[in-house]
């Protein structure tokens, strides 16, 4: 087989869109294939990972598409950080299927696959592209996914939020398409690393305004405040494997997407102290906001929101430490905001609020356990993952000498303590109504390797130590990825 | 004499038609935005499809006209006629 | 109030977009890539269309997104209408006779016209997208026309996916042959011809098959979908 | 160049009725005003005076007498794009009639901003 077909990074996006595409003729073979054929793209992608990402972090993979070199054709970009996204989005997605499996019983189940493999090829499809117009066509798989999926279930206000979404959405695409309709009017050229090398056609003030509408529209994906007033009801909208997705996934592949284009073409102080100044406002009024949530999914989207400007506030320094804490935190937040979503839903069901946590101790022992293990991640309690990578995050800071900065993230855990602890003791010390029904195995399998992860991450912190260094210098080292890109 | 050189010439012609034309599609596209009937509206939006894909064959793009011709004029009214039908006319 | 507010902020991105392209002449040629594209396209992937090339070879990978882009609309608008099949609304009017005929009469030339717009994507303007598009216009013409008509839902989701695979399985042919994805491995032909330029034409068909079908399901599900007083 | 402002002027009229319009069906039609906007002007970044259509369809034409393809390739992309939104777009619309029996954002109380 490795003779056959050679394996690149463009399987990631391939093998999905031909499973979603095979979806709808298996499916009327046998009911069963619909929910078996996504575990094995997902399968499949984490086994391309696996044999590609070690090659990744000795050389970046670089390929052409249609054998054409860039700028003439698009190429996909297989550096250290976006091997790093790509094998968490796969390893996300596989989880979530996992879970599905017996959570998720709303029909139509062979749209509901479909749109979730798509939402996890786009997200990989733009941490990928090395094009801007690419970035842009696979934005709009990722976002028209997640608009349906918002509204996949029958009950009142899921339409409305997906309406929302769609709405704010669409205003995000229009932004990004004039700006790349600018940047091109002035070079010529979409091929990112070309753009790089051609920026000093674009005017100063032409930059900024094209960095403007790429911050407003990546924003609105990444959920910077104040773009993100559609995140919460879509959170709590959609089903909870998807909402679990939009926190690991989508946010990540808009920030990537945010740093990337920031670092290559607007590399000027002021817009990286921009970012860094609107994560820190994102992470305040997101755990304030949080505060006072009665409904739990509402509350884990705000404290998401939270945690994402937490990574953004650390990347806005893009200090090699700084872009190596803010990878930290989003891969903590990703397994651990991801975990919260499934377990909360398992627990409670969809519509779940804080008295539905009353009691569930001893009712749901594990599940407790897990969401216990979780809010202790989150908060930043050694010895789990939250714990390092909050801690890196304030290294991060004090090497910068931003010690407002420290005491601003500092305050927000207390805040964010708050809530979470008051969670917790529900769990524990409040008595609540009998719950019934017990949570199928692959579920509890699938949070376990959530927590496992936690866990491990926890206790040798170190062993993602290189992973995370050479992404980060992945991401800053523009010369090496314009160079590696346009080489011919 | 000074009304006599303007002559109509076809670069002249070609210039004045496309003013027109543009000045057409902000008034169609203010005409869909302001009606309050939504058919109307719809109607609006159809007529700037349309003389979008007039205005794509002039900048040279067939390709885009051809396009813009099938899926705006034609089916994306026909989406938003049937949207129309599902619901109310009338904007209160 | 907010009618003041919302003036403001459209003056403020209207300046500054205007600020933004008031630096880019109109009408002169600031060509970079675009030239490279103009000067290969005939002899490198043997379409005379510069346009088709760029959408199906040189940039097919965005393609293959487009494509992806409706087959999600499609299968997203049938998920947030699921369930929601009312009864055919027969109480309005019933379509007259003419209708009927002119409706059967036009079908089948406009699914010509369709077949021959993809069949000659890399020759003349059009392609997939337009001739599929028109296929579906056909389709709801004949909604509209006849009363009992329903679309073939089994059928169109068939061809919808047997040319979405025939799409990805010509790209990964090209990895199969030690190119690269979605690279033509087949004879570029004498440029002009009906049968030239390699794969393009044979994703063009898959194309136009999948838009027609996609299209026509979209429309045949809002129309079967109940109005909102029942 | 006057090109360029109405295509400017187009979009801005989509986002007003985006911004200011109370019905979701005029919400709609102001968002596929926006993409109207945005492919005039990216055709029109493209064209060239004396330019001819990318086609090779006659042997005289040379390389160097045509409009720029890249954008109109951009364009043909982005309106499919605008259709599959809108689509999707009128389909939640039609939902939150079923339940709502209206189109008014003021009298569905989850659409408040």
């Amino acid at each position: 087989m490795p003779e056959l077909f050679p394996l690149s990074p463009v399987h990631y996006v391939a093998a999905p869109l031909l499973a979603a595409f095979l979806l709808p003729l298996v499916a009327k073979l046998s009911r069963s294939f619909i929910k078996i054929l996504p575990g094995l793209t997902f399968l499949y992608v984490l086994y391309v990972s696996a044999v590609l990402y070690p090659q990744a972090l000795q050389a970046p993979i670089i390929e052409q598409i249609a054998g054409w070199a860039p700028p003439l054709g698009i190429n996909l970009y297989y550096g250290p950080m976006a091997g790093l996204f790509a094998s968490l989005f796969s390893a996300l997605g596989f989880i979530v299927w996992l879970y599905s499996l017996t959570q998720m019983k709303q029909e139509p189940l062979d749209r509901f696959y479909i749109l979730l493999m798509m939402l996890v090829a786009g997200a990989t499809g733009m941490v990928l592209t090395g094009d801007i117009f690419n970035l842009f066509v696979f934005m709009e798989i990722t976002a028209i996914s997640a608009y349906s999926l918002t509204a996949f279930l029958r009950e009142d206000d899921k339409a409305e939020a997906g309406f929302k979404y769609i709405l704010i959405g669409s205003l995000a695409s229009a932004f990004v398409l004039l700006g790349i309709a600018i940047l091109y009017s002035y070079t010529g050229t979409l091929n990112l690393a070309d753009l790089a090398l051609n920026m000093d056609k674009v005017p100063l003030s032409v930059r900024v305004i094209v960095f403007g509408l790429f911050l407003v529209g990546f924003g609105i994906e990444a959920e910077i405040f104040p773009l993100n007033g559609w995140a919460p009801d879509a959170y709590s909208a959609a089903p909870a494997p998807v909402s679990a997705l939009f926190a690991g996934i989508t946010v990540k592949a808009a920030l990537y997407a945010l740093a990337r284009v920031t670092i290559l073409l607007f590399p000027f102080a002021g817009s990286m102290a921009l970012i860094s100044i609107l994560g820190l406002v994102t992470l305040v009024i997101s755990e304030l906001a949080a505060l006072h949530q009665k409904n739990l999914f509402r509350m884990l989207a705000y404290s998401s929101m939270g945690q994402v400007g937490l990574a953004i506030a650390a990347l806005g320094l893009f200090t090699a430490e700084g872009v190596y804490a803010a990878l930290f935190a989003m891969i903590n937040h990703a397994i651990v905001k991801g975990m919260l979503f499934l377990t909360v839903f398992a627990m409670a069901g969809g519509s779940a609020t804080l008295d539905g946590l009353n009691g569930m101790g001893r009712k749901k022992p594990i599940l407790s356990l897990l969401f216990t293990l979780g809010a202790f991640a989150i908060i930043g309690l050694p010895p789990f993952s939250g714990f390092w990578s909050k801690l890196s995050v304030l290294t991060a800071m004090g090497q910068t000498g931003n010690y407002a900065m420290i005491a601003i993230v500092l305050a927000t855990t207390i805040v964010e303590a708050a809530y979470f602890l008051r969670a917790t003791g529900r769990l524990y010390l409040s008595e609540g109504n009998p719950a019934e029904g017990k949570t199928p195995l692959s579920a509890i399998a699938a949070l376990a390797v959530l927590a496992a992860g936690i866990l491990w991450i926890g206790f040798f912190p170190g062993s993602i130590d290189e992973t995370l260094t050479a992404g980060a210098q992945d991401l800053l080292d523009t010369a090496k990825y314009t160079e590696g890109v346009l080489k011919d | 004499m000074i009304l006599l050189q303007w002559t109509l010439t076809p670069e002249l012609l070609y210039q004045a038609g496309t003013g027109i034309l543009l000045f057409l599609l902000v008034v169609a596209a203010i005409f869909s935005v302001v009606q309050k009937d939504l058919l109307m509206a719809i109607v609006g939006t159809s007529l700037v499809s349309l003389i979008l894909s007039v205005l794509f064959l002039l900048l040279h793009a067939p390709d885009v006209a051809l396009t813009e011709a099938a899926i705006g004029v034609a089916l994306t009214t026909a989406i938003f006629l049937i949207a129309l039908r599902k619901t109310g006319r009338y904007e209160e | 109030m907010k009618k003041l507010l919302a003036a403001f902020l459209l003056g403020f991105i209207g300046y500054y977009l205007y600020t933004a392209f008031a630096g880019v002449p109109f009408g002169e040629n600031k060509m970079e890539v675009g030239k490279d594209y103009l000067e290969t396209t005939v002899p490198k992937t043997g379409a005379v269309n510069t346009v088709t090339s760029i959408v199906v070879n040189y940039r097919g990978f965005d393609t293959l997104g487009e494509v992806t882009v409706l087959f999600l609309a499609a299968t997203g608008l049938g998920a947030i209408l699921f369930g929601m099949k009312g009864k055919p609304e027969d109480k309005h009017r019933e379509p007259s006779s003419i209708l009927t005929t002119g409706a059967k009469a036009l079908f089948p030339i406009i699914v010509l016209l369709g077949a021959y717009i993809f069949i000659h994507g890399h020759l003349t303007p059009g392609g997939g997208f337009q001739g599929g598009t028109i296929i579906a216009t056909g389709v709801l013409i004949l909604i509209l026309g006849i009363k009992s008509f329903h679309a073939n839902h089994a059928l169109l989701s068939v061809m919808e996916s047997l040319a979405g695979i025939t799409f990805v399985v010509a790209g990964i042919l090209g990895l199969a042959f030690g190119k690269n994805f979605l690279e033509n491995i087949l004879p570029l032909g004498t440029p002009g011809q009906v049968l030239s330029a390699g794969i393009i034409p044979i994703i063009y068909i898959a194309v136009g098959f999948k838009v027609g079908a996609e299209l026509a399901g979209v429309l045949d599900t809002l129309m079967s979908t109940t109005r909102g007083e029942e | 160049m006057i090109y360029y402002i109405a295509s400017i002027a187009v979009m801005l009229i989509g986002l007003y009725a985006v911004l200011v319009k109370k019905n979701l069906i005029k919400i709609v039609i102001g968002l596929s005003l926006m993409d109207a906007g945005t492919h005039l002007l990216l055709v029109a970044i493209g064209f060239i005076k004396g330019g001819t259509a990318p086609i090779f369809s006659e042997p005289g034409l040379t390389a160097d007498a045509m409009v720029d393809p890249v954008p109109q390739a951009l364009v043909l992309t982005a309106i499919v794009i605008g259709l599959a939104v809108t689509a999707v777009a009128l389909a939640l619309v039609i939902r939150i009639y079923a339940q709502h029996k209206t189109l008014d954002i003021r009298k569905i109380s989850s659409l408040k901003w």
